[in-house]
């Protein structure tokens, strides 16, 4: 599996600088610790479906992994509709986790998932640590997964997902449960609404997860001032999108501060820049959320971006790049 | 009971592409007309199907919106689509100001069209900005002959209703206030038309775009009747493209048969926007 | 003091509505337990000066109330520059309350702003709990001063500052040592930036606050790819401005859930829309920050369209429209 | 040492208005010319005072720009204004992109404006975009017979030295690449022309405006001669105003003197734009 292949086939690894001689193309692949990707853009949970929705499959050939949908144990049907409202630079979004529940995944999604030639972290949520862990278990036997991905932090599920997120010892446990019964690698993905990520960050680490997620959607709200109620039937929903941004990266740097694992940053990515922000202050990986719906392509766009960056920085890897911030004293 | 499907591997596949701003001019007072230029390669269109575009500015970060696709003809260089829409949000408002030239990312045709049925008669609903897509659909009858159709055309008041310049078919209009045609909703006339004898359980069928209150109220009328009804449905797209779940819109579940939670919803993007009215939860649908 | 004077002057408190029959003008007035505004809208601390730099002072006229810029007891020097970046929707300021200090803030600010005819509420900061105490003892006796605003949450001071914002018990206890030195109203201004924001606001509620301001900034983080530096010479600074509005929206209804006394809301509010939805969801007063920024007479204009929509809406009063959130269930 | 002050009285007040763009255009690559209409009431204006000017597209929610004004005239019905601006970044470019008739809201004029000495040879300095205000100010010599002026006018390249149609002064141009005029940057042209005795300590004075990184350089040249010299600084504003406390300039304090913390840093907006050369803490200037 090699995501950077090169954009002209001709073009095996070398291309030409300015001046005529031949400069080796920067190597995009980076390890998170036991998982290798063939580069550091990720699609983000919940926003390119199973991978079999996006009609335009090309737009993922070159990603550096696919993280899925949050599955379930059962199925569920999610929050009543609307689910989705604009806001300035973002969106704010109440699905409540609607999906097919493991067994389906199983037998309908991970198949052509899994046969696309692109590393599949799958993202399982739940109410309680033991559908987490029932969860993993049947899927960890399954062919294609490359990591889970732990959503400890989906702030739209009402029934208690709040505790995970925002209790460092409740992520830990759900993580500790589920690191018993896989060998796979395992990614908690971290809610933002706590006053201290890195201490989440640090309990989620030692309770033995090999990375984490930073961060999942901030909790907002939006009221129709005419009927005096909430934009979307739930009430509160998740702010996701560029507006997110400085925010994510913050939370990203409080993450890196804190832990030794891999960090994956998430939040308000939609151009090579921002992406490179991340990768700067630290995140191995970055994941390509809302973006995605302004433009099916973004992610890919991404890939090629932060090429052309390297290249123009004269960097030979993106590893050279990784937590080079030069932070103020 | 008529289920709409079956249809979705012979629509042409959605595309990505730059569309150029043709024109773009008012039809009725907060009602425009785009005309957007695309690439030969893209489309053909089928009445009912819509595309993603982005509204200017470009600048300004955000979803792009859904709009049902009025007309789709191949011209020399490629092809041109047509978009009729209401200037109702900052969106809609920022695309009613874009000027000839204009490129916007565009992803389409997508979704499920109208499915016709030739047995049936046609009878078209279009309320409001919802009448381009059934105008469309009743176009591609005339073309494909598969039985007459008749457009029922309505209005809040006779300022607002569309003019329809070379009509495929008969039209008749209706105004909320009586201002032109029919006096009463779409509804109201198809009443009348039954009482009349103009309408014919078993053997027409409807098709119907509008407000969502008006599709709820045809749904409970025609429930009862052997009438088949289409409607093109609205809600609140995230990505057009069944990426994000943000389009549910809830279905009736057939009483005592075991179904997942997860079938609770459908995907309006996927499964609509063209559904059968009788398969909708109307309760659970959002104006 | 009456902010709701007719725009016209003819126009005595009686228009006309479209049918020709006399209605009477809405009633803008709003009472925070002990503090009485003549309007809703207040200016944001740190985002309108002492009130004597606006040099169209006639913005002012018609406020609610100017919360000024934090003061401490020594004179600060703020952090170096740059102290602003742009972001979507949004910015990120690391000003680090610069500041004169009390003592030339009682000399050369107060006096001016006292004669503007518009209620001052003075905000204060430090960094121990004597620091507010100090300051609020030398202020307190100073003609002028309709409330104070304790801010327990600025997110760009670095010696403890965040302590404040993130502990209860920190925070409650500011709010505690300075209400035993006056009796002058005091809001307590809260951090977003915490995991449980009603758990802060009861803790203030209870040390004895009349009011809370909801909310400070967020904390972001932007950087330049180029120079691997932050945008910011302090590094991560606050996001304000349309981008976070969702959220304090969000964090509004928590602190309104929480406690009894007064909430004021804050936080990228532009239009009257917006602060509008900040009331219906039981705001009883709105500060406008940023916005100010891009047009030095949002807040006028937010008072202006609040009166506009209470007419159309046929209601008498602001009053009848605070807290008619019709929550789902 | 000179001490820039002293004059805020005498500036006309600050009004928020809507501006007209009139034209925009190119003057050479990634530099353009607005000029904006606006109300009769408005300025008038001084050479090296500024204007907040929101740039499009409005609808994209952002702070307002500053920008210096290159020359500001009564016109039938109103007051023309205008900016030369480099299309840098976001806004900017958003700002190129306007068409004549896009209405921008509008604060100024602002800050503190050159304070020419009229006991001294005024020698001008405008580097890049830099120029527009020291030519502003040339003109205003000019008109009030101040002592003659020279101006220096440098850019990296020939290609991006503004041309000066109708100079009010002698005008000598210097590009970094050699390619027209002198070979080498401003600094180095006043040190050449220090040489063969054309500068004269204690005669003339220096006023100029360009990247920060040159007006450093000048401060550190003149700092020992007897040649006061007033920069137009750039700096992040918030607000233009005096409200945000954004916009901060560390300054030197005076050795031994009792100075409160509160001085380290003042407002660019409120004391400058233009301030003397020497009073600027440059070490801790960015770029
Ligand atoms: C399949 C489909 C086809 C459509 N076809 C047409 C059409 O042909 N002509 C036409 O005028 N309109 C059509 N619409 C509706 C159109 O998409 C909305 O009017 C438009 O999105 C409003 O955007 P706005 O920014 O102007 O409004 P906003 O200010 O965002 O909101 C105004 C209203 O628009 C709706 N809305 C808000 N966000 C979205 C969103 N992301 N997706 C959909 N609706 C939203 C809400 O009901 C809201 O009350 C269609 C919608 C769907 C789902
Ligand atoms: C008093 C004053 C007068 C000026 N006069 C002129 C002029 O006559 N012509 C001209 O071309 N430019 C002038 N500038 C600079 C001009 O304001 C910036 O180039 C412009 O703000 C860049 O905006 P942007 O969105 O295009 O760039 P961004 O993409 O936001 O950033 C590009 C660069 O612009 C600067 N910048 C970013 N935000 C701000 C902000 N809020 N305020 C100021 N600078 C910022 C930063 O250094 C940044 O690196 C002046 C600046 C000041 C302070
Ligand atoms: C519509 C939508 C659905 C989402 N669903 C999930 C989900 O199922 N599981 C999850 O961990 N995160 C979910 N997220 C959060 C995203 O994965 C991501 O963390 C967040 O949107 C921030 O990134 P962005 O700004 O790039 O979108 C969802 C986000 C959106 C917008
Ligand atoms: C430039 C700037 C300076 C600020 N200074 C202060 C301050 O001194 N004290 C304070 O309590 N809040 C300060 N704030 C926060 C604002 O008062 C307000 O809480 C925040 O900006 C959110 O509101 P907004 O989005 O309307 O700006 C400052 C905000 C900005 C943008
Ligand atoms: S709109 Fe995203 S799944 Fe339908
Ligand atoms: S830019 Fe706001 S105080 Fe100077």
């Amino acid at each position: 599996m090699n995501g950077d292949a090169p954009a002209n086939g001709a073009d095996a690894g070398i291309s030409r600088s300015m001046s005529g001689e031949a400069v080796p193309r920067p190597v995009l692949k980076v390890s998170l610790g036991p998982v290798s990707l063939p580069n550091p853009v990720l699609t983000a949970s919940g926003t390119f479906g199973y991978g079999d929705e996006e009609p335009e499959l090309t737009g993922m050939l070159g990603l550096g992994g696919i993280v899925t949908k949050t599955v379930t144990l059962e199925p569920r049907a999610g929050n009543a509709p609307p689910r989705i409202w604009e806001t300035p630079a973002g969106m704010l979004n109440s699905i409540g986790l609607q999906n097919v529940g493991v067994d389906r995944f199983l037998t309908e999604k991970l198949p052509a998932l899994a046969s696309l030639g692109v590393p599949v972290i799958v993202s399982v949520g739940g109410r309680r640590a033991e559908e987490y862990v029932e969860t993993v278990r049947r899927l960890q036997g399954a062919p294609g997964i490359t990591a889970f991905e732990i959503n400890v932090s989906c702030p739209n599920v009402k029934e208690g997902g709040l505790e995970f997120c925002q209790v460092p010892s409740a992520a830990a446990g759900v993580v500790e449960a589920v690191r018993k019964v896989t060998r796979l690698p395992l990614w908690a993905k971290l809610s933002p609404n706590v006053t201290s990520l890195g201490t989440v960050a640090r309990a989620v680490a030692e309770a033995g997860a090999d990375g984490v997620t930073v961060a999942n959607t901030f909790v907002g709200l939006c009221i129709d001032i005419r009927t005096r109620r909430s934009r979307l039937s739930a009430g509160s929903g998740g702010l996701s999108g560029p507006a997110i941004r400085p925010l994510a990266l913050a939370r990203v740097r409080d993450a890196v501060r804190a832990v030794t694992i891999p960090v994956v940053g998430c939040g308000g990515i939609t151009t090579a820049e921002d992406a490179l922000e991340f990768l700067i202050v630290g995140a191995r990986a970055v994941q390509i959320g809302t973006a995605s719906f302004r433009d099916p392509r973004a992610a890919r766009g991404v890939v090629e971006g932060i090429e052309a960056f390297l290249r123009a920085e004269g960097l030979t890897s993106v590893e050279a790049l990784i937590g080079t911030y030069r932070e103020e004293v | 009971m008529t289920r709409v499907g079956g249809l979705a591997a012979s629509v042409a596949p959605p595309r990505t592409v730059i569309a150029r701003v043709e024109s773009n001019r008012p039809l009725v007072p907060g009602i425009f007309e785009a005309v957007l230029a695309l690439p030969s390669e893209w489309g053909p269109a089928r009445p009912g199907q819509f595309v993603q575009l982005e509204c200017p500015p470009p600048e300004l970060f955000g979803l792009r919106r859904p709009f049902s696709i009025a007309g789709c003809r191949a011209v020399v260089g490629g092809v041109e689509v047509r978009i009729v829409y209401g200037a109702v949000g900052m969106r809609t408002h920022g695309l009613a100001q874009a000027l000839p030239g204009v490129a916007l990312r565009l992803t389409g045709p997508l979704g499920r069209p109208f499915d016709a049925m030739p047995e049936r008669r046609a009878v078209l609903l279009g309320g409001g900005r919802g009448l381009a897509p059934v105008l469309m659909l009743a176009e591609h009858l005339g073309r494909n002959a598969h039985g007459a159709a008749i457009l029922l055309h309505g209005a809040r008041t006779a300022s607002q209703l569309i003019p329809i310049p070379d009509p495929p078919c008969e039209v008749r209009p209706a105004t909320d206030d009586g201002s032109a045609g029919f006096h009463g909703t779409l509804v109201d006339l198809l009443q009348s038309m039954s009482d009349a004898g103009e309408l014919l359980e078993g053997r027409d069928a409807l098709y119907a775009c509008g407000p969502n209150r008006m599709l709820a109220a045809l749904a409970a009328w025609s429930a009862e009747r052997d009438l088949p009804c289409q409607v093109s449905l609205e809600t609140h797209f995230g990505c057009g493209l069944g990426m994000c779940a943000g389009c549910a819109v809830p279905v009736k579940t057939t009483a005592g048969a075991e179904v997942s939670a997860f079938e609770r919803f459908v995907f309006l993007c996927r499964e609509g926007p063209v559904m059968d009215a009788q398969r909708i939860d109307w309760a659970g649908v959002h104006e």
